[in-house]
């Protein structure tokens, strides 16, 4: 049901019923590599090509999500999927494999919160008991898209960050035990103008915080509420940035509380310069190490903002600026949260 | 990426490098210099164009009609080499109106000049052979 | 080895260029190896690139620079011979060495190797 | 070249930008450029080593020399990217890499392997020049305008 201006409050409260989580070799190495379901130690995945790969990624994920809690794809009615790839290919063709009624969704890095509202609104409006959701990213498969081949020797600056190879998949419910999604608030799209696709965190930063703001608004509630506000894929860059942005808007946040999922999936010791990026960055790094801390009764409320630049290269080398989007949803464990 | 980033910290490189300059400083000998002058000539033409201020070693070599000359020099000279071969070829010009001069600063043609005035020094090489490599020596100063 | 010394200094010089054009400007690396190409170029147009690589040997003939100096002395070769028309036709005569061994080795590189990503 | 007409910025997007670009993490200009002089600045070296030892063993002088060796460089550096590696030797030289004539070849054939996958015609023989194609337009191009001029003034000027 509607709150405020742009958010949804589910008060049946949708169930995470389970998720299933992959990553790439280059992630297995990373901080997080414990709350992947499995990590692949080729980035091919045995297949021919990178998209393959990135099919296969999203497949696996959505299999083991099914399988935690003994479900074939015929018992969702619904999914919400989408990457980065031109036309949303990869996940088509993992829709095809999976044979559920699917719906493709673009939001690039903002793709696993936008699939998340969304299926948790139908089910919470009673449009289906099941529902799948998910995105996926490869490494290689974007780089080649969205910048140089794999092997070109281009030096990336500081400020530029690395796309995981990994897939998060999950499955929302109407009933069932697990966490909980509360709420959700749907960003518009933002653009301050800035032009460097090797600068996301700065470009995405004011989306995730208009965002923000509009969910504690519409809400009424304070930072206060939530333990953590994990934006997706800000990175080194784009975190102050926004936090700085939302205290000037009377947000205040306190450093704590804001984490980042690009900023700590890798170790410090990983050349990723300002973090992770992709569509599967914040799907692996909430739908795992999140999910398993609210699981663990280690946190309890958390509101996952995952960001999107919405530019192709195309559009940058027409030199337009870098459209950016933040969608918000509030997980909270099961029992507690209720307004 | 990893194993490689680790692979380059820049004092190992720097290190590297020192060690490098080293080495090759320790090679720059002497090149042989050539003992043996056929005739009075051959002094004559190498002496003029040492005469030139930079040119720290010639060679040349005369024929009935042509005269082979090449020569090395200083290495912040070679910044104008093109004004020092105009000069060394007005100079033997000048001195063998009547012959053809062949004058170069290529370093392939030293070599070959140097390797045939000691051919002409310790063996004895035929008219035809010496024709020969005369001939791929003016090719090379063409370059 | 005056040679290899300067030949470092120039080459190393050469690419410090480039890099400040990558970071101080914010150039990709394409446009900054075609602003070196045509620098190359023209550099050899007012006749002084031909002294830097008497000067410097391969740290003038390596860097992409001398790619526009070599497509110049070729058009200037036959343009000797031909008059104004080898503009035209001599413009690939030197480069062709670089060009076919970077189209045919990368043709086989594609045919042997896959990204390692 | 550049083209122009962007929409005006707003005043909000004007603040932000540079408040962004205050916290934006400088490349360590210094730095990449002692790297850039080094990396670059060896291959040149190699490079030198390269064609001394055509000028001494084979049938080259100084100039033809040249030719062979940017041969072997570029066969070096397409093999090191066959294999992987110059990406992540860029990554750390920058400009050392991108600049010599291994960065062209780098370009090439990073492109060509890259696009295996979508076939020999359509893959691989339309995309090499994909990254490397600029170099020889522009090339060809400012070569032709200079050697135009430089011909017409020896036709006219001397």
């Amino acid at each position: 049901m509607l709150q405020g201006s742009q958010s949804w409050n589910f008060i049946n409260q949708p169930v995470i019923l389970s998720t299933g989580v992959v990553g790439g070799p280059f992630e297995g190495e990373g901080r997080l590599a414990d709350d992947f379901d499995h990590v692949f130690s080729d980035i091919w995945l045995s297949e021919t090509t990178f998209e393959k790969a990135q099919t296969r990624l999203l497949e696996e994920a959505s299999y083991t999500a099914l399988a935690k809690v003994n479900k074939k794809p015929q018992d969702m009615q619904f999914m919400f999927a989408g990457d980065l790839i031109n036309q949303l290919t990869c996940t088509s063709f993992a829709s095809r494999t999976l044979a559920v009624p699917y719906f493709g969704i673009f939001g690039a890095c903002s793709t696993s919160m936008e699939g998340l509202a969304l299926g948790s609104f139908v089910v919470n409006n009673g449009g289906a008991d099941y529902v799948l959701t998910g995105t996926a990213s490869h490494n290689a498969a974007t780089e080649r898209q969205f910048r140089y081949p794999t092997e070109y020797g281009a030096q990336k600056p500081p400020s530029s960050q690395w796309t995981v190879t990994g897939s998060g998949a999950a499955i929302v419910s109407k009933s069932g035990s697990g966490p909980v999604v509360t709420s959700a608030t749907i960003g518009k799209v933002v653009d301050m103008g800035l032009t460097d696709p090797f600068n996301m965190g700065a470009a995405m930063a004011p989306a995730a915080a208009d965002t923000i703001e509009a969910h504690f608004t519409d809400f009424v509630r304070d930072p206060s509420y939530y333990d953590y506000i994990v934006t997706g894929d800000l990175g080194k860059v784009g975190l102050p940035l926004m936090v700085e942005l939302l205290r000037q808007r009377g947000v205040m946040v306190t450093e704590e509380q804001c984490i980042d999922c690009g900023k700590i999936i890798y170790t410090d010791n990983q050349p990723v310069n300002a973090g992770g990026s992709g569509a599967g960055c914040s799907a692996v790094v909430v739908y795992g190490h999140l999910l398993n801390k609210i699981r663990n009764n280690e946190i309890n409320r958390i509101l996952v903002v995952a960001t999107g630049a919405l530019h192709s290269p195309l559009s940058c080398q027409q030199k337009e600026s870098i459209p950016c989007i933040a969608h918000a949803v509030s997980i909270e464990t099961q029992g507690v949260g209720a307004l | 990426m990893l194993v490689t980033m680790k692979v380059f910290p820049l004092r190992r490189i720097l290190f590297c490098f020192m060690f490098l300059f080293l080495l090759v400083s320790c090679q720059a000998g002497d090149y042989p210099k050539k003992t043996v002058t056929l005739n009075e000539e051959t002094v004559q033409a190498e002496t003029l164009i040492q005469n030139i201020d930079p040119v720290t070693s010639a060679v040349a070599i005369h024929n009935e009609k042509e005269l082979y000359a090449a020569a090395e020099v200083e290495h912040m000279a070679r910044l104008r080499l093109e004004s020092i071969r105009k000069e060394a070829h007005e100079r033997l010009t000048d001195q063998w109106p009547e012959k053809t001069i062949f004058f170069s600063t290529d370093k392939k043609a030293l070599l070959e000049l140097r390797k045939l005035n000691n051919d002409l020094a310790f063996k004895s090489v035929s008219k035809k052979e010496i024709d020969k490599r005369l001939s791929k020596i003016e090719e090379y100063m063409k370059g | 080895m005056m040679m290899y010394l300067w030949a470092f200094i120039v080459g190393g010089i050469i690419c410090v260029a480039g890099q400040l054009l990558m970071d101080k400007a914010k150039l990709t690396p394409g446009h900054t190896t075609t602003i070196l190409v045509i620098t190359g170029a023209v550099l050899d147009g007012l006749g002084w690139y031909e002294p830097l690589i008497d000067f410097a040997g391969a740290g003038a003939t390596v860097p992409i620079t001398s790619f526009g100096n070599s497509l110049v002395h070729g058009a200037m070769a036959e343009a000797e011979q031909h008059g104004i028309i080898g503009v035209v036709t001599g413009i690939f005569e030197v480069t062709s060495a670089g060009i076919s061994a970077a189209i045919i080795f990368s043709f086989f590189a594609a045919l042997c190797f896959r990204p390692k990503g | 070249m550049k083209m122009k007409q962007k929409p005006p910025l707003t005043d909000a997007q004007r603040t932000y930008q540079k408040f962004a670009a205050k916290d934006e993490p400088q490349s360590p200009v210094l730095l990449n450029c002692l790297k850039a002089f080094l990396i670059g600045g060896s291959i040149c070296a190699f490079g030198q080593l390269v064609q001394d030892f055509f000028v001494y063993n084979f049938d080259f002088n100084e100039q033809t020399a040249s030719n062979p060796t940017i041969a072997v460089l570029i066969f070096i550096a397409v093999l090191l990217t066959g294999f992987g590696v110059y990406d992540k030797i860029a990554q750390f030289a920058g400009a050392g890499t991108a600049v010599p004539v291994t960065g062209f070849a780098n370009a090439m054939s990073s492109s060509a392997i890259e696009h295996r996958t979508e076939g020999l015609v359509q893959g691989v023989g339309t995309n090499m020049f994909k990254l490397a194609g600029p170099v020889i337009v522009f090339g060809t191009t400012a070569a032709f305008v200079v050697a135009l001029i430089k011909t017409l003034w020896g036709y006219w000027g001397g």
